[in-house]
């Protein structure tokens, strides 16, 4: 019988992945823009969740904007990248550094 | 069922998004010459929008679409600012703007757009319109950043904030989907009432923490910002003074929205935070602020250690603590456009006047540029008689009145430290000699100098007749 | 107008400062003119106090009072008792005479130079009117942007180092105090002093608040070990700045303990009363030995004014030894008169102290006195006056450095002649490194050729010069008026020592 | 008849007008307008003084005693400036304006050539002025003004010739020794307003009595006794002003002044100003054996001691300086055994015949164009005749050769301390007994050395220095001179005159004759009244049980009766023998002298180096003082306030900055690290609070 702690722990599991990965990962900055994806999968399938056993829409609502959002976010995120890659030709997370201190 | 009476309550926001669209609309018609038209026109937007909210305020709060957007007292205050803030980034903006061939129409839309998410998170009613309202202003702000398309610092500014930003969000929202299954509402009010007594306490308080997280970015408290500095650095000056200025009004609005009126039954758990925070704020901005050549990262850091402060009157958790902190606002975000406004009134094509160093002996090249810099910087050090003192004021006697004495004096002590690095400017702008062949000189655009000048002479005229303005902060509290 | 006349000695110069800095570079005369007009203006205004206040009467007069933050409670409260006054006449005094000091002297942006004067005036006497204590403090710290400004821009080669040391030292001070004030709000709802003094406060309370006014003021006397930054300012101010600085900004500090220390903690201060004592004493004897060997003499004067507002604070928490240990009001009134009129003294002595050395520096540039040495041989007129000066710093009886120091230690041989036998150390050692000074300075065979071709002092020299000695002649050989102008208010502060608070 | 204000105020202030007119006009109205003008205030207060002093004696004016201002008053205390006139007081103001006026006139032909002319006679007055103020005053603070005033005139004074090195090092010296005397003195005035409540004069003095039995509690357990106390302070101003051991190292050294000073500053008037204190404290001084004990020693040890350097020194003014040391003591010893109207009785006649021998010496000095040592002197009598015999008359009544001055005032002090049995008296009458024939040896070795013998330098009438005798190179010369003599000798060939001495002019001449005849009589006309009568009336107190004079008078039968008893005194014994002594080794046999030093060497050097006082002082204040001063201000100041506390925290802060700033990596996934970071640490904090 799944209850809604494993929804919540699969949400956690998820969440972490995506975090670990924003700070393991010193390759490529589309590994970030996906792992940021993962999150928001993470947090939907909380909402969704909660709602489903609150018995409340509400949740599932605020889940289609998450979806929305998250696509105008990714779009505008593959912008800054292309900027990026254009004034640097690297999208290497490790060489963009030119600012510190 | 959304009636009339509805949009009539988001009368200001339909207008603006309107007005944005046309704008966008007229920008594509426009030949390069006749921008100037879009800028006057986009000012005179805003100050038809001031006067919308000012006029339109209801006597008190209303909620409009079921609750998901309040107008009340503190939207307005907010509102007014923000926007006032934004009309002074349009005036200093231009002639940089120009000077780079920057000068496009995407960048008065988008900052309107971004407005207007500020003018929604910070009437949010609901934890879905925070978010919405959230996402406007930040993924408007991206675009902004970037909005120098072939600066690599501009690039790596957009997607260190992007990245960071998006990392902010989606915390936010995993809090507020533990709030969700905690108290099984979305709506602040309801919130407020069901925090009482969850079933979940624990649950609901991790929520509290993520979304403390999110806050805390968009404020920039440390430990939550890295993305300041360099976003600040990179970023083209005329967005920066936008960043700088107007947004912290709306992060301090969505702090109040999810912390006071959300959460407010959870001060005990967040109060203790903010404190964290607002040490950790002070320490790191003021001290690494020090050994900053950069002037933008210098206020950058400034801007970190003045949230500190902003946390240390929110941790009152009470109508005073919240008035201090909104008058600490306002006058940061004041002082701050202020400030980024003399960099982009002294910058001209080829010279960023970026560094610290670029000021030298601005005394004698032009003694009145000089003088108003001074006067920022004896704000933001909050010296008496200006502006910035009186927040600071403010804002240590919530502390002191909500029981946190040794806040306000660490508070103090940073103060002390903070004092070096603006007394700093001051010495390069007054006991240095100019460096030969360099020429710093304020821009020639008469509405920037009449602006500017009026802007910093605020700071000392408010600083003595800050009353009123207090007063105001105070209303919006009670009842 | 005279119902505003205390908002007008203030705003004046204040205002007046904005037609000077208009004035601008081009036309540097116009701004001299025009500050000196004002300063003059504000001084006969300031006499013009004389005879609007009644010495008779100890309560403070020519009040004003407005609202200035209704939500908080806080008010733009004037008022002035004696001690006020006096005050306030050695700045409006002094403001002149700087302002004629510094007339050709000062030939890089003149007009910014003025201004920074004019505002620097009001803002103390602003100080010295304030009765509401958020008023006090915000005059208090204003204070020091154009102070900042002056030791900046005009000051000596080591100045950027020295100006942000006096800034930083003395925003260090007054912070904790500010903290103290809002904890203080917060008990009494108000900023007024007056609510403040009657406000009853535990032991532990007042003990906190005791040591954050003691760091804010003890820091503006300054007393040792706060007084570091007191010599760098002065060796690298301009002439009018270290006036400016010994005369009356110093003099703020003993003004601060007799406006906050006495009366919100009297408790506290009695009890710690001993720690002010003894640094004070350490003032005298410690910084007179310090003096002794400095080789600038710009330095030496500073370390010697360290050492005569060792007898201001000695004077003030004497007073408390004398009411609460033996009850000897008359001996407490004494050594409270003795450290108001040192501080009045000390602001003619002082400045005019430095004026001398101004006069020098602007003909050698140097302010080493190895470099000097048989002045006296070209310049009389000006060996007269700093002989005077030199005498009164060493307190010599006829001129005013002796009547505070005598009043001192007369009432501190009460209290306990140890601290007397102290006290009196200065006759020796004040007399020490003051003579030694004028020894390497005006006596001998001239030895450098510069000195040789240094000229007398001219009219605008000998009028600054010969005011200040007039006035420390005016007060040596009859203080009687000074001590009556200020003695009810004396009296009622000695009266208020007695009053516990817990 | 009554004595009117306005009479006491013209006396003090006409020499202080004069004094401002030749100090600040000076320039404008000349030489010869300066001192007349300063001659004519002097004059004028000299005249006034003796009228003043005549209306109490025999006028029959009753003591005036008034306030003329108020200094402060705060609460019960208070401070004015005033008058108390009575006969002590009368006596001194005649004797400072008489020997004042007399050193003006004198100074007309002493400082004839010098450039500082004005200058000198507005000090001179000034000096008149303060001195006046002191001895008029009717209150401590007063008297305390004068005291300090006359300090900054001996100051001025002594540096006068501001160029040489030496005088501007001893009017340093004597500014700050005198500075020491009156630390206690201010002190002692404390003390008398802590317990007698007042600053005036009259009241103390009633007031005195409630002292008996008083203490003053330093710490716990230490009680002194009230009376003691103030008396030793207020003694210890006396011992700065009047150079008494160990305080009188700045007096030899004040002889850098010009002479007229050293007549009338530092003989006759200033130096005394402690006796007259002392005198007019008496209501206080007679409550404490203690202090008077100390006195007495203090004067005695003075008077013996320094009296014995007098006969090893060669400076001509030098002796003259050690003989006043040593008469001071006899004045000293004088107070300490209660026999205050002796002290006072010397001190007048001493006022005249030091005077006059100074202002001998001073034409002596002329006449050998300002060389001052004796051993390139000798019969100067057949040159300068007038200054010889006034001389002579000076030295008898220095000697106390009875009828002269001197033996009245000197006999009746050692008689008085014979007759007292205070503690430490027979150590007193040793000394001066003792003192006596070290005064005469010193001064009859200065006489011979000076005017008799053969002449020990050489005439040489060549003009190969270029000495044209006008008038401006005769001043350069002197000048050349002032610098040169005292620093190095070789600078000018010693005991080569360029010109046969000769008697000085007039104005040098007449005051030592007008000097000379006091010198003669008044000790002779004055002893009776001063000393046995109650002339002083209730100027000075003494209680029956020391009052020693008290016990003379029974014995004394008039001064003629006393003067030939006096003959057969130990005291002119011991004259005669010292006086037989130094004929034979003087005039028959001077190489005696050199033998004798070389004999006994180690006395000699002990003398010469006068007991190393200076020496020690020098090392110990001064050297000590810099070396602690210098050690203070590096080491407190710099090093750990500065160094550390200042600096060193900002440095602190500049380091931690210059670390933190390396968080800021510019690594993207630190900045997220450190997000997260947070987060972790919010959470965990929660869990702690938690738990």
């Amino acid at each position: 019988m799944i209850t809604l702690s494993h929804f919540i722990v699969l949400g956690a599991v998820l969440f972490c992945i995506a975090l670990a990965s924003l700070f393991i990962n010193r390759k490529n900055v589309i590994v970030l823009l996906m792992s940021i994806e993962l999150m928001l999968l993470a947090v939907n399938i909380n909402f969704v969740a909660f709602s489903r056993f609150l018995g409340d829409v509400a949740g599932q609502v605020f889940v289609f904007f998450i979806l929305t959002v998250a696509a105008a976010e990714t779009a505008i995120g593959l912008a800054i990248l292309v900027l990026l890659f254009r004034n640097r030709s690297t999208i290497n997370v490790a060489e963009i550094d030119s600012m510190k201190g | 069922m959304p009636n009339l009476n509805d949009i009539l309550i988001l009368l200001p926001e339909f207008y603006l998004v309107a007005a944005a669209c046309l704008l966008l609309l007229l920008d594509a018609f426009m030949k390069p010459e006749q921008r100037p038209v879009l800028h006057w026109l986009s000012i005179a937007v805003l100050l038809v929008a001031i006067y919308l909210v000012v006029a339109g305020q209801p006597s008190q709060a209303v909620t409009a679409f079921n609750g998901m957007f309040i107008r009340d007292g503190v939207a307005e205050i907010l509102k007014v600012f923000s926007l006032l803030t934004t009309v002074l980034v349009f005036f200093y903006a231009k002639p940089y703007l120009q000077d780079r061939k920057l000068f496009v129409g995407e960048f008065y839309t988008l900052t309107i757009f971004a407005v207007i998410g500020i003018m929604l998170l910070v009437s949010a009613g609901n934890l879905i319109m925070v978010y919405l309202g959230l996402e406007l202003l930040t993924l408007s702000s991206y675009a902004l950043v970037a909005l120098n398309r072939d600066s690599r610092l501009s690039s790596e500014a957009a997607i260190k904030y992007f990245v960071l930003g998006a990392l902010a969000s989606g915390m936010l929202l995993y809090g507020m989907s533990m709030v969700y299954g905690a108290t099984g509402t979305l709506d602040l009010v309801r919130l407020h009432t069901a925090a009482g007594h969850t079933g979940m306490p624990h649950l609901l308080v991790f929520g509290l923490i993520f979304m403390i997280v999110g806050i805390g970015f968009k404020l920039g408290a440390a430990p939550f910002h890295m993305w300041i500095p360099d976003v600040y650095q990179g970023s083209p000056t005329a967005v920066t003074v936008f960043i700088g200025s107007a947004q912290k009004l709306a992060a301090f609005g969505m702090a109040y929205r999810l912390l006071a009126s959300g959460l407010g039954d959870l001060s005990q758990h967040w109060q203790l935070m903010l404190a964290c925070l607002a040490v950790l704020s002070l320490a790191i901005g003021n001290i690494v602020a020090i050994v900053q050549t950069n002037l933008k990262r210098l206020l950058a850091y400034s801007t970190i250690s003045h949230m500190g402060y902003l946390l240390v009157g929110l941790v009152n958790a009470g109508p005073e603590g919240y008035a201090a902190s909104l008058f600490y606002a306002i006058s940061y975000a004041i002082t701050s456009a202020a400030a980024f406004g003399m960099i982009l009134a002294l910058a001209r094509a080829g010279f960023e006047c970026e560094e610290i160093d670029d000021l030298k002996g601005l005394n004698q090249r032009s003694p009145w540029a000089a003088f108003l810099m001074m006067l920022v910087m004896f704000s933001l050090a909050g010296v008496p008689p200006l502006f910035g003192f009186f927040g600071k004021l403010l804002v240590f006697q919530a502390a002191i009145h909500a029981g946190y004495l040794w806040l306000a004096l660490v508070g103090a002590v940073f103060a002390i430290i903070g004092l070096y690095y603006y007394l700093r400017v001051v010495k390069v702008m007054y006991f240095d000699k100019p460096v030969e062949g360099t020429e710093v000189h304020l821009q020639k655009d008469v509405s920037v100098r009449l602006v500017l000048s009026l802007n910093v002479l605020a700071l000392l005229v408010l600083g003595i007749v800050w009353g009123p303005l207090f007063g105001w902060c105070q209303s919006v509290f009670v009842g | 107008m005279f119902n505003h006349l205390l908002s007008l000695l203030i705003w004046l110069p204040v205002v007046g400062a904005i037609p000077v800095l208009l004035a601008g570079s081009g036309r540097p005369n116009a701004a001299r003119w025009i500050a000196l007009a004002v300063a003059v203006l504000t001084f006969v205004l300031s006499l013009y106090m004389l005879p609007l206040y009644n010495a008779a009467d100890a309560t403070k007069q020519l009040a004003e009072s407005h609202v200035w933050i209704a939500s908080l409670g806080v008010h733009y409260n004037l008022a002035v008792d004696g001690i006020s006054v006096a005050l306030i006449l050695l700045t409006s005094f002094v403001g002149i005479l700087v302002i004629v000091g510094a007339w050709e002297v000062i030939q890089t942006n003149p007009h910014q130079y003025m201004s920074a004067m004019l505002v620097l005036e009001g803002l103390m006497i602003g100080v010295f009117c304030a009765t509401d204590a958020l008023l006090f403090y915000v005059f208090f710290e204003a204070m020091l942007i154009p102070m900042f400004i002056l030791i900046g821009v005009w000051g000596g080669p080591r100045r950027v180092y020295a100006t942000l040391k006096f800034f930083i030292y003395t925003f260090f001070g007054s912070i904790f105090m500010l903290v103290g004030l809002i904890y203080l709000y917060l008990k009494a709802g108000s900023f007024d002093l007056a609510t403040l003094a009657a406000l009853p406060l535990s032991m532990k309370e007042q003990t906190w608040l005791f040591f954050a006014f003691l760091i804010a003021f003890a820091v503006k006397v300054p007393m040792v070990p706060v007084h570091t930054w007191l010599p760098d300012a002065h060796v690298e101010a301009p002439t009018g700045g270290s006036v400016v600085l010994a005369a009356v900004m110093l003099k703020i500090g003993g003004y601060g303990f007799l406006r906050f220390s006495l009366p919100i903690t009297p408790d506290a201060a009695d009890a710690y009363a001993w720690v002010v004592i003894g640094l004070s004493l350490i003032a005298v004897v410690y910084i007179g030995y310090i003096a002794l060997v400095q080789e600038d003499m710009k330095k030496l004067v500073a370390y010697s004014s360290v050492a005569h507002m060792g007898f201001v604070t000695l004077g003030i928490f004497i007073a408390f030894m004398l009411v609460r240990g033996s009850n000897n009001l008359d001996a407490a009134k004494l050594g409270m008169q003795g450290a108001m009129v040192q501080m009045i003294s000390h602001g003619f002595v002082s400045g005019a102290m430095f004026s001398c050395i101004g006069v020098l520096y602007d003909r050698m540039h140097t302010r080493q006195i190895k470099d000097y040495g048989g002045v006296i041989n070209v310049m009389p007129w000006f060996g007269f006056f700093y002989v005077v000066f030199a005498m009164a710093n060493s307190g010599l009886p006829g001129t005013s450095g002796f009547v505070g120091e005598f009043q001192v230690i007369l009432a501190s041989f009460q209290a306990n002649p140890l601290i007397a036998f102290f006290a009196a150390f200065t006759l020796i050692i004040g007399a020490a490194y003051t003579l030694y000074m004028v020894k390497r300075v005006l006596w001998g065979d001239i030895t450098n050729p510069h000195v040789a071709e240094m000229k007398d002092l001219n009219g605008r020299e000998w009028f600054v010069l010969g005011a200040f000695a007039a006035a420390v002649f005016a007060l040596g050989i009859w203080p009687q008026p000074l001590i009556h102008l200020m003695d009810s208010s004396v009296t009622q502060l000695v009266t208020q020592l007695g009053n516990h608070k817990i | 008849m009554e004595l009117s204000t306005s009479i006491l105020l013209t006396i003090a202030l006409a020499p202080l007008v004069g004094c401002l007119l030749a100090g600040f006009f000076g320039r404008f109205i000349g030489r010869a307008g300066s001192h007349s003008v300063t001659i004519l205030g002097v004059a004028i207060a000299c005249g006034l003084s003796f009228y003043v002093l005549y209306q109490l004696t025999s006028g029959g004016a009753p003591i005036y005693n008034q306030n003329i201002y108020t200094w402060f008053e705060i609460g019960n205390y208070s401070a004015h400036v005033g008058f108390m006139i009575d006969r002590l007081t009368a006596m001194m103001m005649v004797v400072v304006t008489f020997v004042s006026l007399l050193v003006h006139i004198y100074t007309i032909g002493y400082m004839a050539d010098d450039p500082g002319y004005q200058r000198f006679f507005s000090y001179i007055s000034l000096f008149t002025f303060s001195m006046l103020m002191l001895v008029m005053s009717n209150n401590f603070m007063q008297l305390f003004f004068g005291w300090e005033a006359v300090g900054l005139v001996s100051y001025l004074l002594i540096g006068f010739w501001y160029k040489r090195p030496t005088a501007i090092f001893a009017n340093l010296k004597a500014f700050l020794v005198n500075r020491v005397g009156d630390f206690g003195f201010l002190l002692g005035i404390a003390g008398v307003l802590y317990f007698l409540g007042t600053l005036d004069y009259t009241t103390a003095f009633a007031a005195a009595p409630t002292l008996v039995g008083k203490t003053l509690q330093i710490t716990q357990n230490t009680h002194w006794d009230a009376a003691t106390v103030i008396c030793i302070c207020l003694f210890i101003g006396a011992m700065g002003k009047s150079a008494q051991v160990p305080l009188h190292v700045w007096l030899p050294d004040s002889m850098e002044g010009p002479t007229p000073i050293s007549a009338l500053i530092h003989a006759a008037t200033m130096v005394t100003a402690g006796i007259f204190m002392v005198a007019r404290m008496s209501p206080i001084f007679e409550l404490s054996e203690t202090a008077l004990s100390f006195v007495m020693i203090i004067g005695a040890t003075g008077a013996l001691f320094t009296g014995l350097i007098g006969i090893v020194q060669n400076d001509i003014k030098r002796v003259v300086a050690y003989s006043t040391l040593s008469q001071l003591g006899y004045m000293t010893v004088a107070l300490g055994v209660s026999a205050y109207a002796g002290a006072v009785f010397h001190l007048m006649t001493h006022a005249f015949f030091k005077a006059l021998l100074f202002l001998g010496a001073g034409s002596v000095i002329i006449a050998m164009h300002h060389e001052q040592d004796m051993r390139y002197m000798g019969g100067l009598r057949k040159y300068m005749p007038i200054t010889w015999i006034t001389m002579w008359i000076g030295s008898l009544a220095l000697c106390g050769v009875p009828f002269f001055a001197g033996f009245y005032s000197k006999d009746a002090i050692i008689e008085a301390v014979g007759e007292s049995h205070r503690w430490g008296a027979t150590y007193a009458y040793f000394c001066v007994m003792a003192g006596a024939f070290v005064t005469a040896l010193y001064t009859f070795r200065q006489m011979y050395l000076t005017f008799h013998g053969k002449e020990r330098f050489v005439v040489v009438h060549d003009h190969g220095h270029g000495h044209a005798h006008g008038h401006d190179d005769h001043a350069a010369h002197d000048e050349h001179h002032h610098v040169s003599h005292k620093d190095d000798h070789g600078h000018h060939e010693q005991g080569i005159m360029h010109e046969t001495p000769k008697e000085s002019p007039w104005v040098v001449t007449l005051p030592l004759i007008l000097l000379a005849i006091p010198s003669i009589i008044v000790g002779f006309l004055a002893i009776q009244p001063m000393l046995y009568g109650e002339w002083f009336g209730s100027a000075i107190h003494v209680n029956e049980a020391n009052n020693v004079l008290g016990e003379l008078a029974k014995e004394f039968h008039g001064s003629v009766g006393m003067a030939l008893h006096g003959f057969l005194q130990l005291p002119f014994l011991l004259v005669l023998t010292a006086f037989a002594i130094q004929t034979y080794i003087y005039l028959f046999n001077p190489s005696v002298a050199d033998r004798i030093k070389n004999a006994l060497k180690p006395i000699y050097n002990l003398l010469n180096h006068k007991y190393w006082f200076d020496a020690v002082y020098f090392i110990v204040f001064a050297r000590g003082g810099m070396a602690l001063g210098r050690a203070l201000w590096k080491g407190g100041d710099a090093a750990v306030i500065d160094g550390v506390l200042v600096n060193g925290s900002a440095g602190l802060v500049d380091r931690i900055a210059g670390g933190m700033r390396r968080l800021q990596s510019g690594y993207l996934y630190h900045y997220a690290f450190a997000m997260i970071l947070g987060l972790i640490l919010l959470l965990g904090g929660y869990w702690l609070v938690g738990q």
